[in-house]
């Protein structure tokens, strides 16, 4: 068996065994539907808002801003259109690297009359604060830009970005599936409204997530049935879910700082040890403000697949830039956004660092991943346009 | 990606990769709005493939598919290759993902044009320099 | 310590071992996102298709017409958003007493300018299947009729609507939360198109449901994003759920067929007991047309909620019919509007049974509950109106 | 619902349940758009409140307030119980949660009722018989 690597803690991250043992007990013992009066559904009710406490507590908000939902997607749909809707017509302002829970969401609402305009950003995925301004109108309802790009992991500028948004009293969402847990986020410095946060990103389960609502901040419910979640999120509540991803980010808490600095560290590694052993190769996105854990690079002249599914064969996940799903060749839109030009980005992989990874796992994949690349681009046409 | 042993080894041991110098045939094939680009180069004798090179840019599957499309070549009749399937090349790697199944049409079409390319040269003999058709 | 009686089924119940033991993995080694190409992601991949291959078998249906959701309530809200969405105008008929998933979002279609029809029910809960027909309007595109309530467990003449609505080309919606797994659901025989269906009611896990979408039904994403599930369903799929999910139903379809049997005659028993022993006691919903494990029943002059409590404390949980929340008495809307007086309404209270409820989980209710029942009667004054 | 002990303690063991012959006032409580009732008698002797009596309609904390709200009368003079408020009869079951504060509410009215009940009568002395006012 070969060593195994886990190099893709963007897409999703194995849950932290204090995690899994705090859960356990929903399953069994405390099963309870949390809005049912008896004990049973008390014992479950008390997780929920442990968890709560947890999370308000991290975020440093109030218990009743939090809004549990089933995962970063329901929250950044929630966000947008709960925003939307509330208004019932009006401009969003979003940027056009954002996730696709964000991105179709917008399509969605222009599809409803609403008005969109998608941000260009720079060649290392930074959103212009000032093109922001600019684009605001009497009518802008919304400003949503993520906090951190999955793809490259370029921090947007959200410091500069929300001021513009409170002065003129925009609601600012941040999409911060991708930094919350990792990098510190100030929800009052930044004037943030909403903040979309998830939990299978940092340890904890997948199938729940959160969305924090400033107190104030006018919003409708998207998911119509029962009270639950302050009348802003009905269904059943995902309890044993919660209450993993409240250990998850208690977790965090404790490990974030060190962390952070110890990804960089080995993200930095790699990168010197690729940069130094393969030949073009280009690094995306930001050098510096970027996520802790994130190296994102294209390989001139190769297609990113081939180096996944080669280094799958070692053992070692990473993830595609491009995907080439039923004969239409897609390279990354945030690529694309970028202007990483095609011949390269055709050849992006994003390798991204946790909580798992050791010194060892980047001199193995500085071992595996040069001769893979040579061999690969052995076999191609030397030109393509 | 769940695929088949035989496509793995291909993509981990490719047969036949590389240029050929003076082709009898050479084909290109590439597949509608996919980067996927293979160059298959064929040797002829007595109407018969006799050796086989292939240069790929692609992903993985298309690779292997490129592998096992140059062995599905070797020994055959060029007429043959005129009517090479995908399904033939798709079933050379034990099959491939619905959503993969470009790579066997890249491959296939490239191995076809390359006989085609083969039949024209014969039927243009006195021609000294020979381009690939892209 | 009392006894512990858990009579709450319909509300939650607990996950069984197996299931869990299921699940586990999925947390741990197999935690990979299924939309990765490597390994990691393709073990969890494989998760989330044996458990779609679990479930379709069961309802016996093609795996791609089944849709996984984050609960009960978004299947609900997918199904009848996706389907009036898709037409983007029109009638929608649905009852009286859906459970607030459908009812709530038939409410807010109406804000969008669809028209809804909601039936009366009678004094049993049944829908008339006479009524659907006559409420049939040239523009209906949508019938959506719930197949058990959950509070009194009545079972809808399914089997006579669907026809109806086949025979008018009008796509048919049953909420089966409180059936699958339950009671048998030939979605050809009852002509259905769409189902919403459960996890956490049948000893799988909570965040996790299903909608089964008959092929060729038209129908448009409710959330969205990424391109999961066959782009009806964006959002990562909670892996360790639907895989906990999968294993329930795998698990039903062993146990289905006795369970029903044996909690039929337990909540007979109960049913007889409680006749026997409290005066001025009545039954809600059918009689035989209903749930296995669903006993509602109205104390007159009773508080439910009085009730509730103190069973509770006797370590038997129950649910109330009534709830007295933020000074606002809400009587079942169910009962009313099976047209039951108020003053039993007030005193309406569920007992839902389950796999693990025993014979002598019956005896000791009926030791602790008309004692109660009394006491709590002596309280009262004579008469309230 | 977390309840506190005590309230727990006064719904499983009602204190001065029940009805009052010749009571010298009576008071009903009930809240806005809620079927909870609760009905205080009273006993008054120099003033102050000797014996209480209720019956309450309702879910277990207006019960248990119920219970909790007669200890509180017993022993007090009336004039002071026209002021009862709902804090007190709360902080008399350790605490309410928030959507069950219409418990304290239904019974701090109905008391106070009560007492008002009293002093009406003891100012229209000579009324044979006597009806709570509902
Ligand atoms: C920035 C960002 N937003 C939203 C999401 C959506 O999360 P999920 O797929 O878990 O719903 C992701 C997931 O990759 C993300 O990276
Ligand atoms: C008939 C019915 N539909 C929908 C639901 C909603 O399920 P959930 O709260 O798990 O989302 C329920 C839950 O009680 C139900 O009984």
């Amino acid at each position: 068996m070969n060593r195994r690597v886990y190099l893709d803690h963007n897409a999703s991250t194995q849950v932290h065994p204090e995690v899994v043992a705090a859960m356990l007990p929903y399953f069994g013992e405390r099963f309870g539907n949390p809005s049912s009066v008896h004990a049973f559904g008390q014992e479950a009710r008390e997780g929920l808002e442990i968890a709560r406490e947890q999370i308000s507590h991290f975020l440093g908000v109030g218990k009743d801003e939090v809004i549990f939902t089933s995962g970063g997607t329901e929250s950044d749909n929630l966000a947008v259109k709960g925003v939307a809707w509330a208004r019932g017509t009006g401009h969003i302002i979003t940027s056009e690297i954002e996730h696709h829970a964000v991105l179709r969401t917008c399509q969605f609402l222009e599809g409803q009359g609403f008005a969109v305009t998608y941000l260009p950003v720079d060649g290392e995925g930074l959103v212009d604060p000032d093109d922001v301004r600019r684009a605001i109108r009497p009518d802008t309802i919304l400003i949503t830009i993520m906090h951190a790009n999955s793809e490259v992991g370029t921090v947007q500028p959200v410091e500069a970005i929300g001021p513009i948004a409170r002065e003129r009293g925009i609601p600012f969402h941040v999409d911060g599936v991708q930094t919350f847990g990792k990098i510190p986020i100030d929800l009052d410095r930044f004037r943030i409204d909403l903040l979309s946060f998830s939990s299978h990103k940092i340890y904890g389960p997948k199938g729940v997530a959160g969305l924090y609502v400033r107190k104030g901040t006018k919003m409708v419910a998207v998911q119509h049935g029962g009270e639950h979640e302050r009348r802003r999120r009905a269904g059943t509540e995902n309890v044993p879910a919660i209450v993993g991803f409240g250990k998850a980010v208690e977790i965090r808490a404790r490990e974030m700082g060190a962390e952070a600095l110890r990804l960089t560290a080995l993200r930095n590694k790699l990168w010197a040890g690729i940069g130094a052993r393969v030949p073009e190769v280009r690094l995306n996105g930001h050098p510096t403000r970027r996520l802790p854990g994130t190296l994102n690079m294209c390989f001139r002249n190769v297609e990113s697949e081939s180096i996944v599914l080669g280094l799958d064969l070692k053992g070692v996940g990473v993830s595609a830039g491009s995907a080439c799903t039923s004969g239409n060749v897609e390279p990354s839109y945030v690529l694309v956004a970028m202007g990483v030009p095609l011949d390269w980005a055709m050849g992006s992989v994003r390798a991204t660092l946790g909580r798992e990874n050791t010194e060892e796992d980047i001199d193995y994949v500085l071992e595996v991943l040069p001769p893979l690349v040579e061999r690969i681009r052995s076999l191609s046409p030397t030109a393509v346009s | 990606m769940n695929y088949s042993q035989r496509l793995i080894d291909h993509f981990r041991n490719p047969r036949n990769a590389g240029m050929m110098r003076d082709p009898d045939g050479v084909g290109e094939g590439n597949f509608d709005g996919c980067g996927d680009l293979a160059r298959f180069s064929l040797k002829v004798v007595d109407g018969r493939v006799s050796d086989v090179r292939f240069q790929t840019y692609g992903c993985g599957p298309t690779i292997a598919a490129s592998s096992a499309g140059s062995e599905l070549a070797i020994g055959r009749p060029v007429s043959e290759l005129l009517a090479l399937s995908e399904q033939q090349v798709t079933a050379a790697v034990d099959g491939l993902p619905d959503e993969r199944l470009h790579a066997a049409q890249v491959v296939a079409g490239a191995i076809r044009a390359a006989a085609r390319d083969y039949l024209a040269r014969r039927n243009t003999q006195n021609r000294s320099e020979v381009r690939p058709h892209v």
